[in-house]
């Protein structure tokens, strides 16, 4: 095969295809069976029952008490705007103290800094350096007005896994609410409401090869919630909006393909990802991983090349037909690095040079192979063509 | 986001790269805390530029920016080169994407460096002085924030 | 064919099967184009373009400026209570006056009641007894402290159309803002954002043969609004969210389909919905269309079966294979009927018997006569089995 | 919303729909306004429910509770007949969604009211007068709205 015709995605922690068996199950509710859930007729009734069953068999994946804890959204943002505002607006409307990880997801930072302007006071928790959110520095943070803990299950750009469970457990001691964003984590390693002990947690359909346009919403039974989109009713009134039934059943379908055989894929693209850090590694001077201490999630490693700009790296990966992200502000169009990388001390000069691989499904050893093939002479190349990377990195490593 | 087609060319196979050995002046300019540097250096010969290289650690624009900055300049008198725009250097490759103007100031203001060097190590006064900077010329801080699909994040 | 096995859908207000066209636009981005619009790698950039370009689309078929005017989002509810909520509290965030009809869609309705929680004053202004809002009574609501007025363009229930560009040309006037939710006319009859001169408008996909799960919004450059959704900063920052890429192809092509033909296809609903009127009310006494005043939707017959309940015609239709609507209290477990037929003064005893038969692309003069055939002896049959038909209609109309 | 396939047969073919023209008993409840309204007709022989008929102005679960009713008290001593609860009446019918339990509170009470009329028309105590109430006695104000999706609009 040509090398330039060959396409390696190495970016699902972006985004992953819809799987073929995933589609499948929707293409009913895509063309005729396309009633509207809450219409009374047999149309209706039968998207209704597939929408409730896909309700029951979420539920019963993430070991929920009840269907009805589940909601289904438009995107896992959606998810994560919705737990964070509704919860500390119902439960505490006078304000209050809420916690949060710095390095969460934009779609839990932007609600935070929306909830200061409306007179919360928010913590925005540092990450210690290994990437991982020390039980201990929660408990130091909480007080009596506390109203909720948001901490990311695993973290988007590093992998690193959260002691959910245990911070769940410290927050519920002083009173506090405790919130996950799983959009990275779920079907991903195991994953359980009551194991954790979480009150409520967000979930994304196009992480686990469900559609675009659908997430979800654990909300525990009884958790104080004013709902982020008000109108028919929709979704026990938590949600409204006429419901994405195709969408759901994807979802529900989706999460069962993940868990069926988390275990083996685990094993499997944890291996992978090894190589991945091994084989960068051990080819090119001057490159390290971000971290490699454990839980982290099996499918990204994250690596800092050093003296390299990443959108450049990108770019050339690109040309070979390998889809990879990067930290680097320039690929954002911010001024700063990725907030992840800088959160755990990484300097900005070594974020911009930061990478994402994210691994999935569909990825093979070839792949990996070819990626390793391909990135060293690109790195060897910029780093050619950079005014300081002698300076900066040469000696030291040489 | 996109980037045209010659801003790809230009990043793929920049024109110019490396370094003048024997260079009448340099310009370097950039930080690569903020994720960009170049360093630029120019041959002069009866003050028009006979050749020039450069060095950039950057993204696609700033790599793309610098080369067809070289391109520009190659024969032109050092007034002439002093003027080049970040306007006309977007221009020439076809426009850039909003969040990414600012990549054409490094080139611009790169060659500017090198000039003035050549310029006061002749014992002359420097052209650009003054008028260097990262400010961009064009901004306008009432506009909108640039509308653009890479101004934001993909996950 | 068996009667009971004839499927006939009158029910296109609630919610309409995906066009095989608009799916068919979809499928490389369920398939292949899976990429993350935000991707820089070519597999992002072909999402990338492919939104832009449904963008590009949709907003020329409006009359956009631009069409970063348009973002995309999860459905029409999203839209409604983004535009109503994001509006005003950018606006005027200490307060102000709203207006809107009370016979809105819910999706406006509960955040205007949201809105009067935070202390904004609102109007909810009542439509005529023909269907309609009177320009003259939103001039005599304006205030010198209105922020937006929000008016329906096609009311969902009864059909009739508002005069939105009066409308907002009495708001502008006083300095207010003007969104139109016109989730049920776009495509169906003309709509430019500037002969209407809105500031805002709502779409929902699945209104007009796109999916469930994508809406639109329409905001005039310079609107002031503040993002439901906030996070990675998506649709210009205005709706944080991986995009759905392929609803948003498929809303452009849906779109695309609906103003090629409309008005053949007006024409050809309009005709049909006035034979569902005329047959209804002459086969059957004590029946009356909601209302007939002009303008009203081509596609939307509203009727009131006087002496029985509507939840019992739906199912006794559905039997039949017939899928309809009724704005009876019972069908949607609220204690009052339908508020918009409220809004117009439609007695509730009245209003429990209301239909609403809406039609769409598929409808044929068959499923007219089909329906028309079927229904007479339903009424009938439930008339003769209500204790007090006779007493409260019999003698008026014999 | 989905009613049980007994619901279904009950409102599809409801049993014993009309008027006992010479009926010992008649109770009627229920308003248009509300949207539901029942007439129910009794014969009594020795305190037993020997036949009784309904007419109903209402929704499929209002039409099917009170033909359910009508199976129940067939044949019934008075007693029995009035100690019918609702919850009865919803579990002989597969269940009701929680926004309809009112409507078998409407078959009760109808048939209360028609055993309340025969006994005071002969010169007895009535049964049931005070217990009749639309009021739910299982109502917890307290309780979380019914969580079904009919309990919204489809659109
Ligand atoms: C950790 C995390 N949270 C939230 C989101 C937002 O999900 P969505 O893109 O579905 O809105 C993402 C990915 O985009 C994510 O990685
Ligand atoms: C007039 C009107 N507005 C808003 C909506 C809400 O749209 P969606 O169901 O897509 O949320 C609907 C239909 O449901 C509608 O008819």
């Amino acid at each position: 095969m040509d090398a330039t015709d060959r396409r390696v995605y190495l970016d699902y922690a972006a985004t992953t295809p819809i799987d073929e068996r995933v589609l499948e199950s929707m293409m009913p509710f895509l063309t005729t069976a396309y009633g509207n859930a809450n219409s009374l007729y047999s149309t209706g009734r039968e998207a209704y029952s597939a929408l409730e069953d896909a309700r029951e068999r979420i539920a019963k994946l993430i070991g929920a008490d009840h269907p009805n804890e589940i909601q289904f959204t438009g995107c896992g943002t959606e998810s994560d705007n919705a737990a964070l505002l509704g919860i500390v607006s119902r439960k505490s409307p006078q304000g209050g103290h809420v916690i949060v990880s710095s390095f969460e997801h934009h779609a839990i930072l932007e609600p935070a800094h929306a909830l200061e302007k409306r007179g919360y006071e928010v913590t925005y928790l540092a990450p210690r350096k290994s990437g991982h959110i020390a039980v201990e520095d929660v408990e130091a943070a909480l007080r009596d007005d506390t109203v909720l803990v948001s901490i990311m299950h695993g973290n988007n750009e590093i992998g690193t896994v959260q002691p959910i469970a245990e911070i769940a457990r410290v927050a519920h001691a002083r009173g506090a609410l405790m919130h996950t964003d799983a959009a990275q984590t779920l079907g991903k390693i195991p994953f359980d409401v009551n194991e954790l002990g979480i009150d409520a947690a967000t979930f994304s359909g196009h992480k686990i090869y469900a559609a675009k346009g659908i997430g979800a919403l654990y909300l525990r039974r009884g958790t104080p919630f004013e709902p982020l989109l008000r109108g028919g009713g929709q979704e026990f009134k938590k949600r409204s909006g006429t419901q994405n039934v195709p969408g759901a059943v994807g979802l529900a379908r989706a999460l069962e393909l993940m868990v069926e055989d988390h275990e083996e894929e685990s094993l499997r693209l944890s291996t992978l990802r090894d190589k991945v850090i091994e084989g960068v590694t051990s080819r090119l001077e001057n490159t390290v991983a971000t971290t490699l201490t454990e839980p982290r999630l099996p499918n990204i490693a994250s690596l800092l090349i050093k003296g390299v700009e990443g959108e450049a790296m990108l770019l050339q990966l690109d040309a070979k037909g390998i889809a990879v992200s990067t930290g680097s502000a320039c690929s954002s169009g911010s001024l700063e690095p990725s907030h992840v990388l800088l959160s755990i001390g990484v300097p900005p000069e070594i974020a911009h040079g930061s990478l994402r691989i994210s691994l999935g499904r569909f990825t093979t050893e070839e792949d990996i192979d070819y990626f390793l093939e391909v990135f060293p002479p690109i790195v060897e190349r910029l780093r050619s063509m950079s005014p300081v990377y002698e300076k900066m990195f040469g000696s030291s490593a040489k | 986001m996109l980037y045209s087609d010659k801003v790809m060319d230009h990043f793929n196979n920049p024109r110019n790269v490396g370094v003048i050995d024997d260079a009448d002046g340099v310009g370097e300019v950039g930080n690569p805390v903020c994720g960009d540097m170049m360093k630029i250096t120019i041959k002069v010969d009866d003050d028009r530029i006979s050749d020039v290289k450069f060095q950039t650690l950057g993204c696609g624009a700033a790599i793309a920016t610098s080369s067809i900055v070289t391109e520009m300049a190659r024969g032109m008198s050092l007034e002439e080169a002093v003027g080049i725009t970040k306007r006309e250097v977007a221009d020439e490759l076809g426009g850039l994407p909003p969040a990414k103007m600012h990549c054409s100031v490094l080139a611009t203001d790169g060659l500017k460096k090198a000039v003035d060097d050549f310029l006061v190590s002749h014992g002359r006064e420097p052209i650009a002085v003054g008028t260097i900077s990262h400010d961009d010329p064009d901004f306008d801080p009432h506009a909108e924030e640039p509308e653009d699909a890479c101004d934001i994040e993909a996950e």
